[in-house]
């Protein structure tokens, strides 16, 4: 029963993330949206959105901070609670880049743009990403957390062609400056979400093994055990 | 803290003798809740806990000052019946103190005793309780049995159902599970958070992880003083004072 | 006796963290000189330095959930260790943003850069302020962790300042589009690191007292409580 | 873990009469490590303990099989010497039990028997074992007092300082913790941790953080199996079987 209690308020802050999860890819998609249409009115919306996402951040953190101190926890009930901490301080940033990708819309004095086929790619594949990444944290689906984590470097690639296509753009026409800086800003922030949504996978795979794929690539690249920390040039 | 409150000591002081025991306790304990007392030995916890349904009056030399309020009303009047009182304040002890006769015969003692003869509603009321009790299931085939023949966690479920046979309004228990294995214990936390639905509940607990579990509200008592109370997440996570503070994270003795 | 083996254990993770803090200054330092000074060399050591961060981050955090699991501390000393979790996290992304910074100089096709008095005053203020804030974790010195937090605001002018010049340059002379806008992205990382050493200050605060800077924020924003959670444009 | 192996018990196996108590357990005990055994109620921990002595003995009806090696030897060959080996591998028990004799007696007991008769050297003994049992100071000027008159935890201290007196080399403890308040817990687990620097030590025990704070190696017993051997760190954090996890996170029952 006290251990019914304490399942079911994890069942609840869980939900809790989902909910936020579905709030940040509502953030991407309308701050990505504002952007494309030079919609300031929708932008604002984006970044009113973003406080309650931050707001949401620490009301979960401290609900597993209670769930820790309360029922100590341990093994994977322990891993899990951690892996919440981190997915929600992960969402939260996700937030911060719409919120960014708003506060261009807002700034700019452009009133519209060319539609930008990548741009939405992108912003497609990172909502898709992120719905599989919470969904593998739901149903605690190691092999979609994989897959998200994989997924990353798709939009790497994207923002890459992006950013050439956006120098093309420059060098055919000093006019379009503005137009493309602020656009491979944007993206900058489509594809630092992607990061973020990759390590969100990673983080499930942490949580339902108790091994991280980032530390399995660390140790393919080094094995680990071996490495001296050597000092970068400047001691402090 | 918008709860209700069932019982309330004000400006408790309890003297052995010479020997101030407990110092001035203002405590509000509310309704269908648990309330935890935790705090090291000779804290003044389980002669707290004591005072709250005058059992303390058996103690020879121990003497009662201020009030203890139950719905409004001081139990320490000259007009209140305190077999009466133990009724609506039940107490659950350390060590499972079962009577030496049937399952049976311990869970209808209490109402034999308020003075309920009939057969079937003492059927009833057993069977009620050893199921309010968890106890049900394993025993309802041997009501027969000596109480001796259950194991220690049993013995204790039947305890809690001898003390809400009488149907209190308040639980106290006192150090329930420090007798106990882990598994009885967690049956009896179980039953305490069950139990808190229909009455108050207080516990006297040396077990910290226990207090953090199940309760409510936490009071942390040292020397005879009552130092920090407030909510148990409010205690765990961030309490307000010092003492509290060592005591929870083990940096005590 | 376990309580003084938990604490000894905690005092070398705090000895730890520290450490990787004074990594990360370091890969502020070196990425901004290796920036500076168009050396490519310079920048790839930062780059094989990050990875180092990186694994620290998971050593440390992987002490900090052994120190959960097995002493289950409650308290200032559960906060510790969250904190603990959460500002190697942060020391992490600023390793990431020096590493990009030197992806940036890799990249490059400059071989040399003017002198940038704005860039090297950030990046003196973002050591100071890193700094700064390994000493308020290390003393629990509130004072200081909120000064850390409040000093962030300055960065963002500075950035700001950064962005105009270059901008600046930009019309005045097209063929200054590569090193203007390489010069921009390098500051956002530099003006990105100083949000995050804010929300170091700010952790440091809420391990010190139980209460968060930004929450206080919040509250005199929103009153929080009263919140109803606004939906943002589409649902999911 | 490339501990030295101090004992190691080959396919043992225990049986009460028909009762199958303790199935083929391989289980290896490091040098200068603490080993905790923990599991539910009759998973066997104590019987298993008790078997590392050769205690196991005096009950009634108990066949052993398999082997238990003490530095390689097997303690059940027929040429070991009992009283020896429990001088070398000595116990303390879940209730204190100094004997009826002064403090000072408790402790020269087992010197005396293995044959000390000199006063200067038994009194080199006594202060030393009280010292390592962190118990000295309480009591050094009152040596000759009834060992009945000290607190629960002084006299399960106490109790220690005697097992140490023979200097064995293994300690056994078997709950010893369970009968004691937080503070005489702690100062226990205290003592454990600067025990294990001159012994290997065994501790059953039923309360989970103990085995967490103070234990090198966990084994998990469940129903006369050893289900998981492991670092304490790795059963805490990652267990390999769903056995363990479900019993350290109070999934049982």
């Amino acid at each position: 029963m006290t251990k019914e209690v304490f399942y079911s308020k994890l069942k609840e802050v869980e939900d809790e993330v989902i909910e936020m999860g579905n709030l940040c890819i509502s953030a991407l998609h309308t701050s990505t949206e504002a952007f494309l249409n030079c919609d300031k009115e929708l932008a604002e919306k984006v970044i009113k959105g973003d406080d309650l996402i931050d707001i949401r951040e620490m009301e979960i953190e401290d609900k597993c901070i209670k769930l820790i101190a309360l029922y100590q926890p341990v093994a994977t009930d322990l891993r899990t609670i951690l892996t919440i901490i981190k997915i929600i301080s992960k969402l939260e940033k996700i937030g911060d880049c719409a919120c960014k990708i708003a506060k261009i819309t807002i700034k700019s004095k452009l009133d519209m743009r060319r539609e930008n086929e990548i741009i939405i790619t992108m912003v497609e594949r990172l909502e898709e990403m992120l719905k599989d990444a919470l969904r593998a944290f739901k149903n605690r689906d190691e092999k979609l957390a994989r897959d998200v984590y994989a997924r990353d470097k798709k939009i790497n690639k994207l923002y890459e062609q992006l950013y050439r296509e956006m120098i093309s753009y420059i060098l055919e026409d000093p006019r379009n400056i503005t137009m493309a800086t602020e656009t491979i800003f944007m993206a900058k922030y489509l594809e630092r979400s992607g990061d973020i949504i990759a390590s969100i996978g990673d983080r499930v795979v942490f949580m339902i093994t108790g091994e991280r794929i980032k530390e399995e690539e660390f140790e393919q690249k080094y094995k680990v055990k071996e490495i001296k920390y050597i000092k970068l040039k400047k001691e402090y | 803290m918008g709860e209700k409150v069932k019982m309330e000591t004000k400006n408790l002081n309890l003297y052995y003798g010479d020997f101030h025991a407990l110092k001035n306790i203002n405590l509000p304990i509310y309704e269908n809740k648990i309330t935890a007392l935790i705090g090291p030995s000779g804290c003044g916890k389980s002669s707290f806990i004591r005072c709250l349904n005058r059992l303390i009056d058996l103690v020879p030399n121990a003497r009662v000052e201020g009030k203890v309020l139950l719905d409004g009303k001081n139990i320490y009047d000259e007009d209140v019946d305190v077999v009466e009182l133990r009724k609506r304040v039940g107490m659950v002890f350390q060590k499972p103190n079962p009577f030496p006769m049937s399952i049976y015969d311990n869970v209808a003692f209490g109402p034999r005793i308020h003075g309920i003869k009939d057969k079937e509603t003492l059927d009833k009321i057993v069977e009620w309780a050893l199921k309010k009790a968890a106890l049900w299931d394993e025993v309802k085939d041997n009501l027969k049995k000596s109480a001796f023949e259950l194991s220690g966690g049993q013995q204790q479920r039947l305890c809690i159902a001898r003390a809400i046979a009488v149907k209190p309004e308040v639980i106290l228990l006192d150090e329930p599970t420090s007798a106990l294995d882990p598994i009885s214990t967690q049956k009896i936390e179980d039953l305490m958070v069950e139990l808190k639905r229909d009455y108050t509940v207080v516990v006297v607990t040396h077990n910290m992880q226990q207090a953090s579990r199940v309760s409510d509200y936490t009071a942390f008592f040292l020397m005879g003083e009552l130092i920090e109370f407030d909510k148990t997440e409010k205690i765990f996570l961030n309490p307000s004072r010092k003492e509290t503070e060592d005591y929870i994270s083990g940096r005590f003795g």
